[in-house]
């Protein structure tokens, strides 16, 4: 009878899932909503040991992507990292929990010179995490004469082993800087000649790709790619011949928040990661890794000079002033949607 | 017609039965005594197989009652019966051995264990295939299937054993084996047999009595000797056994009990045996079966009761034990059978394109209603040349 | 049986309710609701507006969904051609050779569709990759730039949709082959074919049931494909599938998204249902007996 | 008749074509190297960043949960619906049927895309609930299917059988009727498993917060780029899939010998 054997397997291998989901039940669990490699993994496990509790993380790729996906119906996230523009969309919606001051100590090490990057200053209903731009990543062997603009991607040189960010605000953004314009227009002659400029550069490229420019760019399945920062550092750590410049026409600039959404199931303990993540040391050990800058004054201190120099983590005045960040439109957001759709759509 | 009015141990009382309005069953009335083997024969859809599954309870009648041993057992649910079935396939159930597939009815009805144990190995025993108990229906013969599925049934101590064509899927030879066998089970059980077949050869050789049905109806009941001597209409004549028919027309009588009947396209009027009042004027089958001819190269000496027709020998087919043929004598062919007795290899049998003569006795006519429209499919009626 | 007895009507409830309720619930309304939702307005903060409105509904006359659409139906349609023009030898193959032969094809088509077919796809990757072995032979053949890539082209959506769906095809091929009695060919044969004309003439209509079922269980499914071109395909592989999941998973626009998986809907299963109702009435007439 | 060599010719490449993707992947998660063109020599490197993966695991575990009480329900909804399919007739089951067979044809796009707006209509909170009932969705179909494929075979006789041998309604169902149709149930159940551990896109429209399946958890290694992690899970995958495959086919082996023909 093997199929009462087959079923007794099925038995045993029931309860083997079930004792392991067992083995863990108990403690509190910490829903975490992040950017992939964003966060320096041994500092979760650190947490997880401090609070005695379990930090489950999932990813995502985009500001839009974590928000359609909490809208619908992905509630019970305790922490997301959305970036300002799309912290005020969430605190204008209603979604977000204002921080409890009292359960955040670490505020006070917050950098004032960031308030110019957030549309949340008091840090009432987010508490800045870390600052990005984008710039491009290549591999320096393969492309030896880079230059510093966005017009790289009009190299048909390079047609097929490029990427831009399937990423509405960053890759119209870049054309519009490229082109010298606000990123944040809502002039439709000025988006229509983005959208123009992103024609011609799609042409050229391989893919939209928001992640997996970083694997590709290790590997050599890319050359040049349009990515951020800390992302592109990353890749670096394995792969020296990859480098990563800014383009001269200025770029954007990102600040990502943590927030705490409104139907947090652990509402305390997110206060404590938040403020964990804040704590000098915890905050440099993570920039050190990731290659983001954290506004953490205390944390500066402990830093590499080395990182505090860099010119892609904290950028020159000149290049900062030519430098924006993303803001939320509101109804004119669709201005961009359908730039986007028009981009997709074109042969 | 010819249905059996009397009392019985199992009676079917008017029973009838439509599936998407056409009428399998209709009106049946019938009673089995107790003890005998009642076959119901008929060609296939003549509604002898949903008769055998409504005493089974597993269709129910759409009129009339099912009586068994004076209970009515209409309403009851198959497994309420005290009735079980022999399948057409023997329905054994392939994931159960012999033994357990035996075993089943026991267990099903809740009995101790070791009841169960002593009455399926006396069933095995019976069946002589206690060594094969642990076997799957799979890996037994259709003989070996027949009699387990037989001795399925039986081991539940049915008050009548149904049996739905049960040799009908096996070959000649062993069909032949298997009827000698489930007569002498029936003998040494001793239990009223419902036997149903299309093969009038095995309800003949089996049966007490045999219900003839045709369109669901009974044509006739009456033992194996009374249907084939004395059909009581042409569809039995037809059914039960092989004949020639003729459309005849009643001309006159011909002293005590033989009528004068004229055959169109016969030479002559022919002369034959009548049990029946008719009148000049009536309308008759004439039926003769083949054995009863005498064919000749020689015309006979006519006697009273003698009728005879010339012929020419059209085709021959050798049979072995006799020999057919067809011979065309007026307007009609004639199926004749030859027997190859030694008592007629003095003379030189007839061959093919031979002038022959054909006799027959007066007795060996019998005349019957014309049968109803619906039935002339069914009847090899003589081909008019 | 007791199929007309109020007892038998019991039981046909009892057995019929648990899984028409269940898809009734989770099936039928869900697909009603997106039809439903089709015809609402989107609210700019990515929720479901009030009132009706045909708008989403002829957004899709925008030049750009024509475009989708029609690269959908291609490649799905191209797909399934493939995938029969491959798989009908295979199927012909197993179906002639020994129980053994076949038990060992039969195992050898199934067992890929035994490791997640993310991994497959994420394999081809590899074998695409621009610096990889094949690219490199590629190029060192001369048949493609040395800077070229393999992936993120409509070949490679293509590619890897057969490399999906050819086992589907393989296997209700295989089973009508199974079915299919070779004394036919072997007669054709006699009566003067060519093996060729005769496999033609005998074999390919003797199979049209299992080719009927090749052809939907390829073309269909292919056409919601959404992680193929999402992996493999480049900027103009795009399709129907990879514009829905962009509308709910980027843009939010859930009334958008409603109306292209409505299109989607309304292009299968109406088809479907109607070949269903004709089925269903010439193979399974009336009652049992 | 000979087999042709051009029959034979497309089946070698086909299955060249099905395994050559398998093979890389296999020597690549035996490459040290992270990136698949490169070779990095040999290493179980991967093997070990494997095992003490957290997410792979949890994933796992929830996948292995969600499969199985798929399967378990499903098998019994399928069954229910094959025999209410296979024994009536009439306008309910045609409409029966017609709802069995729809989601057999309908992308997985589709029905993802419903669902979602189905849950976040009644507000329910995505998670490993949703995708649970997503899964037995989809996989009632197939169980159904399967089961009445084989009650196309089954011998009506049988049960008329029982009944007659004394066995009601009940009985008859579970001696002769389930048993028989076990290897059936069985069959559309493992089918329903291979596919609720295998789907992605329905999961991951549905999914929540900490709900990732393994399906999901690849997909997001893929594009967050660990890929040689997945190559080594997938090389052990592969192997317990032949494993398993290996030993039914000895057991059916074994059964079919036992009992030959039917």
């Amino acid at each position: 009878m093997q199929i009462r054997r087959a079923l007794s397997l099925v038995g045993v291998l029931a309860a083997v899932a079930i004792m392991a989901g067992c083995s863990r039940a108990g403690k509190p669990v910490l829903h975490v909503f992040n950017w992939s490699d964003y966060i320096k993994e041994d500092l979760v496990k650190v947490f997880e040991e401090k609070y005695g509790c379990r930090v489950v993380m999932d990813f995502y790729d985009s500001n839009e992507t974590m928000y359609a996906k909490v809208k619908a119906g992905g509630g019970g996230y305790d922490v997301i990292f959305p970036s300002s523009y799309m912290v005020s969309i969430m605190h204008g919606e209603g979604m977000l929990m204002p921080i409890d001051r009292s359960k955040v100590p670490n505020l006070k090490y917050i950098d004032p010179d960031y308030t110019r990057f957030t549309m949340d200053p008091g840090s009432d209903h987010s508490v800045p995490y870390m600052i990005s731009n984008s710039g491009i990543g290549y591999l320096k062997s393969r492309v030896p004469e880079v230059k510093s603009s966005w017009g790289m991607f009009d190299d048909a040189s390079l047609a097929g082993r490029m990427t831009l960010m399937n990423d509405m605000r960053e890759t119209i953004g870049a054309a519009l800087k490229f082109l010298g314009y606000s990123l944040n227009t809502t002039n439709d002659f000025e988006l229509a000649e983005a959208r123009d400029v992103v024609i011609r550069w799609k042409k050229n490229i391989a893919k939209f790709e928001s992640e997996q420019y970083r694997n590709g760019l290790a590997s050599a399945e890319f050359l040049l790619c349009h990515g951020y920062n800390g992302d592109v550092m990353q890749v670096m750590e394995e792969n020296d011949d990859v480098g990563y410049v800014i383009p001269e026409e200025g770029t954007s600039l990102a600040s990502d928040d943590m927030v705490i959404p409104k139907d947090a199931r652990n509402p305390d303990l997110a206060h404590a990661f938040i403020n964990f993540l804040h704590e000098p040391e915890v905050a440099a050990e993570n920039t050190a890794y990731i290659f983001y800058l954290c506004p953490n004054t205390a944390s500066y201190k402990l830093l590499d000079a080395e990182v505090l120099e860099d010119p892609t983590v904290v950028l020159p005045e000149a290049l900062l002033a030519k430098c924006e960040v993303i803001r939320d439109l509101g109804e004119l957001n669709e201005k961009y949607t359908k730039v986007w759709d028009e981009i997709k759509a074109a042969q | 017609m010819g249905t059996d009015t009397g009392q019985g141990f199992l009676r079917f009382e008017g029973v009838s039965k439509a599936f998407d309005g056409v009428k399998a069953v209709d009106g049946v009335t019938l009673s089995v005594r107790k003890g005998e083997i009642f076959s119901l024969l008929g060609p296939s859809g003549c509604g002898k197989t949903t008769l055998l599954r409504i005493c089974a309870g597993l269709e129910t009648p759409d009129a009339g009652r099912v009586l068994l041993d004076g209970r009515d057992i209409t309403e009851l649910p198959p497994h309420e019966r005290p009735v079980n079935t022999v399948f057409q396939n023997y329905a054994l159930f392939p994931h159960l051995s012999l033994w357990e597939n035996i075993a089943f009815g026991l267990r099903v009805k809740g009995l101790p264990r070791q009841r169960i144990r002593d009455e399926v190995d006396a069933m095995l025993g019976l069946i002589q295939m206690t060594d094969q108990a642990h076997k799957k229906p799979a890996q037994i013969s259709g003989g070996q299937k027949q009699r387990v599925a037989i001795a399925r049934a039986l081991v539940n101590r049915p008050q009548v054993l149904l049996l739905d064509e049960p040799l009908a899927a096996l070959d000649l030879k062993l069909r032949q084996k298997m009827l000698v066998e489930l007569d002498d089970i029936h003998d040494e059980v001793g239990l009223t047999f419902l036997y149903v077949t299309h093969d009038q050869g095995e309800a003949m050789g089996l049966s007490d009595r045999i219900a003839v049905m045709n369109n669901g109806v009974v044509e006739q009941v009456g033992t194996p000797g009374e249907i084939y001597e004395t059909p009581g209409n042409s569809f039995t004549a037809a059914f039960i056994g092989d004949t020639n028919f003729f459309e005849g027309v009643v001309k006159g009588a011909a002293g005590d009990g033989y009528s004068v009947v004229g055959v169109d396209g016969f030479p002559c009027e022919v002369v034959c045996f009548n049990d029946r009042p008719r009148k000049a004027g009536d309308q008759v089958h004439l039926s003769i079966r083949p054995e009863r001819f005498v064919v000749s190269l020689q015309p006979a000496e006519a006697g009273p009761l003698h009728n005879q027709v010339e012929g020419i020998v059209e085709e021959m087919i050798y049979l072995g034990a006799q020999t057919r043929y067809r011979i065309l004598a007026g307007a009609h062919r004639l199926s004749v059978l030859r027997q190859h007795s030694r008592f007629l290899l003095d003379e030189k049998p007839p061959s093919w394109k031979d002038r022959v003569w054909v006799r027959w006795h007066a007795d060996d006519g019998y005349m019957l209603e014309r049968f109803r429209d619906s039935d002339r499919g069914l009847l090899p009626l003589s081909e008019q040349a | 049986m007791t199929t007309g007895s109020k007892a038998g009507r019991r039981v046909e409830w009892m057995l019929t309710l648990p899984s028409l309720l269940w898809l009734v619930v989770l099936f039928v309304i869900p697909t009603v609701l997106v039809l439903a939702i089709s015809f609402r307005p989107p609210t700019p903060s990515g929720g479901v507006g009030d009132g009706w409105t045909l708008q989403t509904v002829l957004a899709l006359r925008n030049p750009s969904y024509p475009v989708i659409v029609w690269r959908t139906l291609r490649l799905s349609a191209e797909t399934a051609l493939i995938c029969l023009f491959f798989g009908l030898p295979v199927a012909y193959l197993m179906a002639r050779s020994s129980d053994r032969a076949k038990r060992v094809l039969l195992l050898l088509v199934i067992v890929p569709f035994w490791t997640s077919f993310l991994i497959r796809i994420f394999a081809w990757k590899v074998l695409l990759h621009p610096e990889g072995v094949m690219k490199q032979a590629f190029a060192w053949a001369g048949l493609v730039a040395p800077d070229a890539s393999l992936m993120y082209n409509e070949g490679a959506v293509l590619l890897v949709l057969v490399y999906t769906y050819l086992p589907f095809a393989i296997l209700p091929l295989y089973a009508a082959a199974e079915r299919f009695d070779f004394g036919l060919v072997d007669a054709a044969m006699d009566l003067g074919c060519h093996k060729f004309r005769a496999l033609l003439n005998v074999f390919i209509p003797g199979i049209s049931r299992g080719l009927a079922t090749a052809l939907v269980v390829v073309f269909v499914p292919a056409l919601g494909s959404y992680v193929i071109p999402d992996i493999v395909g480049g900027p103009g592989g795009e399709m129907l599938g990879n514009k829905i999941a962009q509308r709910v998973f980027v843009d939010r626009n859930l009334p958008h998204a409603s109306a292209l998986s409505s299109l989607l809907t309304v292009a299968v299963v109406v088809p479907m249902l109607a070949g269903l109702a004709l089925r269903r009435h010439r193979v399974r007439p009336g009652g049992v007996k | 008749m000979r087999r042709g060599l051009f029959p034979r010719t497309v089946t070698a490449l086909c299955l060249a074509f099905f395994y050559l993707p398998i093979l890389v992947l296999v020597i690549n998660s035996l490459n040290g190297s992270r990136y698949g063109g490169r070779w990095g020599g040999l290493s179980l490197k991967w093997y070990r960043l494997l095992f003490s993966d957290e997410r792979i695991w949890l994933s796992a575990r929830n996948t292995l949960i969600v499969a199985l009480i798929a399967t378990v329900v499903s098998m019994v909804l399928g069954t229910a619906a094959a025999l209410a399919l296979h024994r009536h007739r009439g306008r309910l089951q045609d409409a029966h049927y017609a709802l069995v067979f729809t989601p057999l044809v309908v992308p997985d796009i589709l029905m993802g895309m419903s669902l979602l707006l189905f849950f976040v209509t009644i507000a329910a909170p995505l998670g490993i609930v949703t995708i649970t009932l997503a899964h037995i969705t989809f996989c009632v179909s197939y169980v159904a299917m399967v089961v009445l494929a084989r009650l196309q075979d089954f011998d009506d006789a049988l049960i008329e059988a029982a009944h007659d041998l004394g066995a009601g309604h009940w009985t008859t169902f579970r001696r002769v009727v389930l048993p028989l149709l076990m290897p059936g149930i069985a069959a559309g159940g493992l089918l329903a498993f291979t596919l609720s551990v295998d789907d992605f896109v329905i999961s991951f429209f549905v999914a929540g917060p900490g709900s990732s399946t393994l399906p999901i958890q690849v997909y997001s290694m893929i594009r967050h780029g660990n890929p040689p992690v997945i190559n080594a899970l997938s090389t052990l995958l592969l192997i317990l899939t032949v494993a398993v495959v290996w030993s039914c086919e000895k057991l059916m082996g074994r059964n079919y010998a036992d009992s030959s023909r039917t």
